[in-house]
């Protein structure tokens, strides 16, 4: 018996081939031309009828199998278009001086904008507080009770939810930071200067500018 | 060691040999729970039932011998090995009566669940890892579909991210250069600006000192940045062929006149 | 009649609910919520019905319908890996003490880092962690209750959604481990003699996996 004979009849009976073609449309990132489908199953196998069979029973249902120019892929049913509408969200990272100026807020609560802006080095953009004030992760807080009365700004619930925290005081301190990984492993020659302050940083701090 | 051969069953060659093979290899132990996991294996029991006595004698008998040969060993190894002599002697004596704290059954008992622990621990993540994983065994949707008109944005943060900033911020703040008091700093271009305007004034020659901006020559701080800042600056005046300097003698007043055709 | 018994009325049939199910599914790579279903498929819907219909359809099909903690996505069979070569990411291999980190964390979770060091016998490099944090396979959990106030990590959904779990009660040798009593902590016998104190550390396996 020769290879090609012993292929075919080893060829995986029709279910299989469908099945295979259904999981390499599902996940190829583009059509599938009949040739790639020959290419990547068994000797011996029938794309053509197991896409036939596949094109079958997915008809009616959420998703159609479809031609595109030579190639094949799922696509949604056209009547349910309307469900994909809020698949398009588009997730954006935070700016680095809106995510620092997050990270401030709930490190240091209840904080004034000058307090921030003393802690960045740079001065905050209204756009970047008007950003976070949106996302409602921040809020304003009581009014510091010092000349001018300034507004603070904390964290809210939304923010405590999002981050997966019981509360701000779940921060971890600069020490489990660099436990963590997440600091420099350079050699900070301040560090053993000022231990304490690392630590209570998240419990702390609610009071740090309160005088 | 006489004793102690007494105590180990007579080892084959092959044990022998891996024994030695251990000896060469003993950068490749991951701290002394992992070697002594590894010399439990040769116990060839369920390790709930293992000899921690039998243990602690090959461990230490295998510190032994790569001390001896001259292997430097991470201080947890000597460490492990201290407790174990100490564990080993508690186990063959009797208990002294009235003797406080866990006794050395409790002690062999919580070595042996830390060893199961740990080969435990092995033996599942191989088990997860042999796993059907995303991406190597089974695929999401390769081309999720997204084609709509109505685009939301919504922004994003993780923990991660939030953490990171901070810690960008506060490292940042260790290297921030110590701020001067400038309040009582001169610096030497105010200096160099200041004789600058003087440069018209000066005659014949005259001390340095003597040019000290007001309020710069009582405090002692001030004065010395003061002069300091003036010294420069003169320097530099003089490199430019603007003024002359000289002095008699080391610490003597430093003299300086405006050089002829200003 | 009243305004919910108007909605339940309007529902579509289940048929097509399970369709509705199916195109979102499909359409998106990463796990859909149940409540994102529900928010987004006509009122009166059950998406949980539809789910367990869509389930049986797809059984033994070349795409499965798997459950990842909370969320539900089509995934191909794990037998049709071979087919998809093309689509293979290659993944930096992870050295041994970040697989065993990473198990550590799943069967003990929450665990401080001081437990996984107990459990391997030597210290956790950073990189380790930073490494599975980086991978979004591990992530903070709640801080523990004692001394200190340690953080302890947790395994994500992503985690999840990786290994092909429903979710960490689904880890392979659980219940072996457990009923073991493996998972327990039991520190090392106090050689001063100071039996109860560390009580409150994860022995607590009433709220293990609660996260």
């Amino acid at each position: 018996m020769d290879p090609a004979e012993l292929s075919l009849f080893s060829a995986p009976p029709m279910g299989e081939q469908e099945r295979m073609v259904e999981a390499v449309l599902f996940a190829s990132s583009e059509p599938v031309t009949l040739f790639d489908l020959q290419r990547r199953m068994p000797q011996g196998c029938d794309p053509a009828e197991a896409l036939a069979h596949l094109r079958r029973r997915y008809e009616g249902r959420g998703v159609h199998l479809v031609q595109i120019g030579p190639a094949f892929a799922f696509r949604t049913a056209p009547d349910l278009g309307h469900l994909m509408l809020k698949e398009t969200v588009e997730t954006r990272k935070l700016s680095r001086a809106a995510i620092e100026t997050l990270a401030i807020v709930a490190y240091h609560q209840p904080v004034t904008r000058a307090e921030i802006e003393e802690i960045r080095g740079v001065a905050v953009s209204r756009g970047t507080v008007d950003q976070l004030l949106e996302l409602n992760w921040i809020r304003l807080g009581r009014r510091r009770m010092t000349p001018g009365r300034p507004v603070t700004f904390v964290v809210t619930e939304t923010f405590l939810d999002h981050f997966g925290l019981e509360s701000a005081r779940d921060l971890p301190g600069l020490k489990e930071l660099r436990a963590a990984g997440l600091l420099d492993s350079r050699p900070l020659p301040d560090m053993t200067a000022a231990p304490d302050e690392d630590d209570s940083a998240p419990s702390d701090q609610s009071d740090l500018f309160e005088d | 060691m006489a004793q102690t051969d007494d105590w180990i069953q007579r080892s084959s060659a092959a044990d022998r040999l891996a024994e030695e093979a251990l000896i060469i290899d003993v950068e490749g132990f991951e701290g002394p729970l992992d070697l002594l996991l590894t010399l439990s294996r040769t116990q060839k029991v369920d390790l709930r039932r293992i000899s921690v006595l039998q243990l602690a004698e090959q461990y230490l008998k295998f510190v032994n011998r790569v001390v001896a040969l001259r292997i430097e060993l991470a201080a947890d190894y000597l460490v492990m090995a201290a407790w174990l002599a100490y564990l080993k002697s508690r186990l063959l004596l009797p208990p002294e009566p009235g003797e406080a704290g866990p006794s050395a059954e409790d002690l062999a008992a919580h070595l042996a669940f830390q060893l199961e622990r740990l080969s435990a621990m092995r033996d599942v993540a191989a088990r997860l890892m042999a796993r059907d994983q995303r991406g190597r065994n089974f695929f999401a949707r390769g081309q999720p579909e997204a084609a709509s008109i109505h685009r939301a944005l919504r922004y994003d943060a993780s923990l991660l991210d939030l953490m990171r900033a901070y810690a960008r911020i506060r490292t940042r703040d260790d290297f921030r250069p110590y701020a001067f008091d400038r309040e009582h700093v001169f610096t030497m271009e105010q200096a160099l600006d200041r004789m600058r305007g003087l440069m018209g004034y000066m005659g014949a020659w005259s001390d340095l000192t003597s040019y000290l901006p007001e309020g710069w020559a009582t405090s002692p701080t001030r004065r010395r940045s003061a002069t300091a800042a003036h010294f420069a600056a003169v320097l530099e005046m003089a490199k430019r062929g603007q003024v002359e300097l000289k002095q008699s003698e080391i610490f003597a007043p430093l003299l300086m006149r405006a050089k002829g055709e200003v």
